[in-house]
């Protein structure tokens, strides 16, 4: 359980960024939502590819006798999480574009007045 | 938008060049060190946004064109997307360079433990750099529209 | 292989040019028995004129039903229907979250549950 | 908007309560946190990527060899977005 | 050294369009005319190689390629049993797919070279464009599932920025920020459920998954996130009140590329229920809720259709019911498993993802074609357009019948296999899908009658028939489903049947990754 922090704070910090989603007004706090979500999933990436006091997988002065790869955590989350990261900046640039334009139409943020689309 | 102060103008400026030469160096050492294209363009594109915050989106934009900014993107793309057909002879994203080309990039370090070569890694040096210049202009580009956008005068509606 | 190969279904067969070997069948026996008719029908004559049960026919523009107003009678029918599920298509982007995560949920329990 | 309110409430707590449930250990699922119960794609990697690419950064190794196509997707994906900001705010862009 | 196209076409397929679309700013700084034919041409060779690697595929069977090996087919090396590289499999599902998406993408892209007047941006329009396709090509031909997930963003960024094209109008962009905000949402649940697969079988390969998969609590939840996240990308009811909104608002050229995303997303549902859990017992299940969410996502769509007052958003909705139909075919396949008539129902199901890409395109591109000759959408002030818009008035005629699915159009073709077999399962479920599609006719009838017939109104006077770029483009469409209508089998036994064989036997997909090295 308590070797599980990690996971829990993953969990409740997607809880947070759908909680900004669901209940904030300002579309601002939505994307801001949005984005804590994405970094709630890129912390999980990393968690599960943690080995109990790793190092990092990078060979450039290790210490000596390490035991390869034994002692080195797990190189694919990384990879995932950074290409997920660059994923999460590309969709907040448009999301924010986005909002610009719609406060340039609506004069407003309030995501119950942006409602044009019913029905 | 309401001027800087000078401080601010002055110690940006200064910062600047070492901000872009750390981003340079983190994307040289990608193969080595923690690091690699993506992240030593964000730390120049960073750069990018402290002089954009410092001397105002006007005076930049001024400057440096948009179009320039995509044309330099599309080159940095098209680069990494033609170092991954250099090895289409054998399949696409054949690192040929790696323990072949001596010299150029071809060293193969030994296992385990070693100092880091720099002339190590293949094709991998190569694409971090596209990737580097393709990530500089892009996030540069997105930074530079939105602080246009977004200006309290001049941004015509 | 030949493209006229129809499709088996579970419990037969569907074959387009069957289908419209029979329609131009059916189209010729109606010609046929139109031929029948009495020919007493004169251009130009109140005949041709609509009959809009003795008024005076308005010009066309006015006499068009609009897209939006054809199906009056059905939409005014299923009036509950209706108005609910306008009160469910609020456009707001919330509940449309909302919704996909009430789904989530519903597929956490029947799959939790059941399998 | 009294519904609305106890609907968010409600989902929000019936998915934390799978979420969390989701990686405990007491649903015998997960592996606690610290050590992969199954590691050997990254194990292989690990100890081969010296030797297939050349680089010392095993993750470099892995984001442009291993998985380079991923790391094109991805670089396609800041295009699409610059592209998309550039033509969403093309008013300004062209300034 | 000999370098044979068709063993690297996987890769090519990708990669063309990646080049078209990482040129066009560059090509856009010589002549508009040039960038136009430019893309056309692109997506004109992509569609070549694609038709030469499905002959192979249908004559050799499945074809992978391993992106960074010393040999194309080299899946995974001697020491090791799990694929580290990325891996395209493609097999006869995928390339049905592919083909579906390039020619739709073909179409739009002709489309759109006379649709747009005088517009700005239109260089970023087609490098989104090209790049919409790429994500598309990308969702339907990978095998590893990080990598899907990487192109479904691609997908729907690209969609994004091309549904908020219209800038001037608040309603497009208030449709593209609902989007990216509920796509990028099911994305995120969708890498989460990525993350709970590798942590479970340190793997990414969808083969090497579903060859080791237990069904455990852990697989249970992600195939849940799985299925919510790219079933609500489907646009399922009730998650599907994104779709009208994209539909209606994006430019027309677009919106039949968005279509055919949607179904890319559809397709994901579909592997993710066959190939990766597909060797788990207990999917009939799964099987069932598809046909629930099927029925419920046609009556909603089909009876919303009929009280909308904008012409675009009438063929969205018509769309969400159509995309039930093929989710009920599927969940019959699923839940009656062992039946003779679960292949009849995948076939239709199957069969009709093709028919409902080509009808709703056609539909969106006349919606397109009066938009651009009257510059109106809603049905309010339209009327008596056959007398100005000859062409497109007949092919607006064939949509409406090929929708409905009367004879001899395609849709019938599809839609019988799915009511014969549906009815099989379960009559209910065949006289309800009868129903909306009677009721589909009716809506088609009333916007033909109310659009097209009846006296022409004062401000629709100055009308004139669009240019010959948007026919051709719909002229395409409409000779495929025309053809489609009448030789159906031919369709069925070339392109539907290896498709539906690849879906309902995993064992192929797995051993063809892990069999032979």
């Amino acid at each position: 359980m308590i070797y599980n922090i990690p996971y829990i704070a993953v969990m409740l910090l997607i809880l947070v960024g759908l909680y900004a989603v669901i209940a904030k007004r300002n579309i601002i706090k939505i994307i801001m939502g949005i984005s804590i979500i994405e970094s709630g999933v890129n912390l999980f990436l990393v968690a599960l590819g943690y080995r109990e006091g790793g190092l990092a997988p990078i060979f450039t002065n290790l210490p000596e006798k390490t035991q390869i790869p034994g002692q080195l955590v797990l190189p694919v989350p990384q990879a995932l999480t950074l290409t997920s990261i660059v994923i999460g900046v590309a969709v907040l640039a448009l999301m924010l574009a986005l909002a610009v334009q719609i406060y340039k139409h609506y004069k407003t943020l309030d995501v119950r007045s942006v409602r044009r689309l019913k029905e | 938008m309401n001027d800087t102060s000078k401080i601010i103008k002055t110690i940006s400026a200064i910062m600047f060049p070492f901000v872009t030469i750390y981003g340079l160096y983190v994307i040289m050492h990608g193969h080595l060190t923690p690091g690699g294209g993506f992240q030593g363009g964000a730390i120049v594109a960073s750069g990018c946004a402290l002089l954009v915050v410092a001397f105002g989106s006007e005076a930049i934009a001024k400057k440096v064109k948009e179009s320039d900014l995509s044309i330099l993107e599309s080159v940095g793309a098209l680069g990494f997307i033609s170092l991954a057909f250099i090895g289409i002879a054998t399949t696409f994203f054949y690192n040929v360079l790696a323990g072949r080309s001596g010299s150029l990039f071809g060293k193969i370090p030994p296992f385990g433990s070693n100092p880091g070569y720099l002339n190590s890694g293949g094709l991998l040096p190569l694409m971090n750099f596209a990737v580097g210049t393709k990530v500089i202009a892009g996030l540069f580009a997105i930074v530079l529209i939105l602080a246009i956008a977004t200006r309290k005068k001049g941004g015509r509606t | 292989m030949n493209p006229f190969t129809p499709i088996t279904t579970g419990s037969g067969f569907w074959n387009p040019l069957i289908w419209i070997i029979a329609f131009i069948t059916a189209l010729l026996l109606v010609y046929a028995i139109r031929l029948f008719g009495n020919k007493q029908y004169k251009k130009g004559s109140s005949q041709t004129k609509p009959f809009l049960s003795g008024n005076v026919a308005e010009n066309n523009e006015q006499l068009h039903v609009k897209g939006v107003n054809v199906y009056w009678g059905f939409t005014e029918a299923f009036k509950g229907y209706y108005d609910k599920m306008k009160r469910i298509h609020t456009g707001d982007t919330r509940d449309y979250v909302l919704w996909f995560l009430i789904v989530m949920i519903g597929l956490f329990f029947i799959v939790l549950g059941v399998l | 908007m009294k519904t609305r309110a106890i609907v968010s409430l409600s989902v929000l707590i019936l998915l934390g309560v799978f979420l969390i449930m989701s990686i405990l250990p007491l649903s015998n699922v997960l592996r606690p946190f610290g050590d992969p119960e199954n590691s050997d794609m990254d194990d292989y990697i690990i100890s081969n990527a010296q030797n297939d690419t050349g680089a010392n950064n095993a993750v470099t190794s892995v984001v442009f060899d291993y998985r380079g196509f991923d790391t094109l997707g991805e670089a396609t994906v800041l295009f699409t977005a610059v592209a998309g900001v550039i033509l969403i705010l093309r008013r300004y862009a062209h300034e | 050294m000999s370098f044979d196209v068709i063993s690297h076409s996987p890769a090519l397929l990708i990669a063309i369009p990646l080049f078209g679309a990482f040129f066009t700013p560059v090509i856009s700084r010589l002549h508009a005319k040039v960038r136009d034919g430019f893309v056309i041409v692109v997506i004109a060779l992509t569609e070549i190689l694609a038709i030469f690697l499905a002959q192979d595929i249908y004559t050799n069977g499945i074809r992978k390629y391993v992106f960074g090996a010393s040999l194309p087919s080299l899946t995974r090396p001697d020491t090791i049993s799990i694929p580290v590289r990325i891996i395209f499999e493609v097999d006869g599902m995928s390339i049905f797919m592919v083909l579906i998406s390039l020619t739709i993408a073909l179409v739009a892209a002709i489309y759109s070279t006379s649709f747009f007047k005088k517009e700005d941006g239109l260089d970023r329009y087609y490098t989104l464009l090209l790049l919409l396709t790429v994500g598309m090509l990308g969702m339907e031909l990978t095998g590893d599932l990080f990598n899907f997930f990487v192109f479904l963003e691609i997908t729907s960024i690209s969609s994004t920025a091309l549904i908020a094209f219209w800038i001037d109008r608040g309603e497009s962009l208030e449709a593209a920020l609902k989007y990216i905000i509920i796509s990028s949402l099911g994305a995120l649940f969708v890498l989460m459920a990525i993350g709970f697969l590798y942590g479970q079988y340190d793997a990414l390969n969808i083969a090497a998954l579903a060859n080791s998969i237990q069904f455990t609590f852990i697989d249970k939840i992600a195939l849940v996130l799985l299925l919510a996240a790219l079933a609500m990308k489907a646009g399922i009811a009730p998650m599907h009140m994104w779709l009208p909104d994209a539909y209606g608002e994006a430019p027309p050229s677009v919106t039949i590329a968005i279509v055919a995303a949607t179904q890319a997303s559809l397709y994901a549902v579909l592997r993710i229920c066959f190939t990766l859990y597909g060797s788990v017992i207990g999917m009939s299940t799964i099987g069932w809720l598809l046909i629930g969410l099927g029925l419920l996502t046609i009556f909603v769509g089909v009876t919303m259709a009929l009280i909308q007052k904008s012409l675009t958003r009438t063929i969205a909705y018509a769309a969400v019911g159509e995309i039930g139909y093929m989710i009920i075919g599927v969940g019959t396949a699923l839940a009656a498993s062992t039946e003779t008539f679960a292949s009849v129902a995948l076939k239709g199901g199957i069969f009709h993802i093709f028919n409902d890409v080509l009808d709703i395109g056609l539909l969106f591109l006349v919606a397109g074609a009066v938009i651009y000759a009257t510059n109106e959408r809603s049905l309010e002030n339209l009327g008596g357009l056959a007398r100005r818009m000859k062409y497109t008035t007949i092919f607006f005629l064939i949509g409406l019948l090929a929708v409905a699915g009367m004879p001899p159009m395609n849709g019938f073709a599809s839609k019988i296999l799915i009511y014969e077999s549906t009815y099989q399962l379960n009559p209910i479920i065949s006289i309800i899908a009868i129903l909306s599609s009677i009721l589909l006719l009716a809506i088609f009838v009333k916007i033909f009658y109310s659009l097209f017939l009846g006296p022409e109104l004062p401000n629709l006077k100055d009308v004139k028939e669009v240019p010959t770029g948007m026919l051709i483009a719909m002229s395409i469409l409409a000779i495929v489903i025309i053809i489609i209508g009448l030789f159906p089998g031919y369709f069925m036994q070339n392109l539907v049947e290896p498709a539906a064989t690849a879906l309902s036997n995993p064992s192929n997909y797995i051993n063809a990754i892990l069999g032979g090295a």
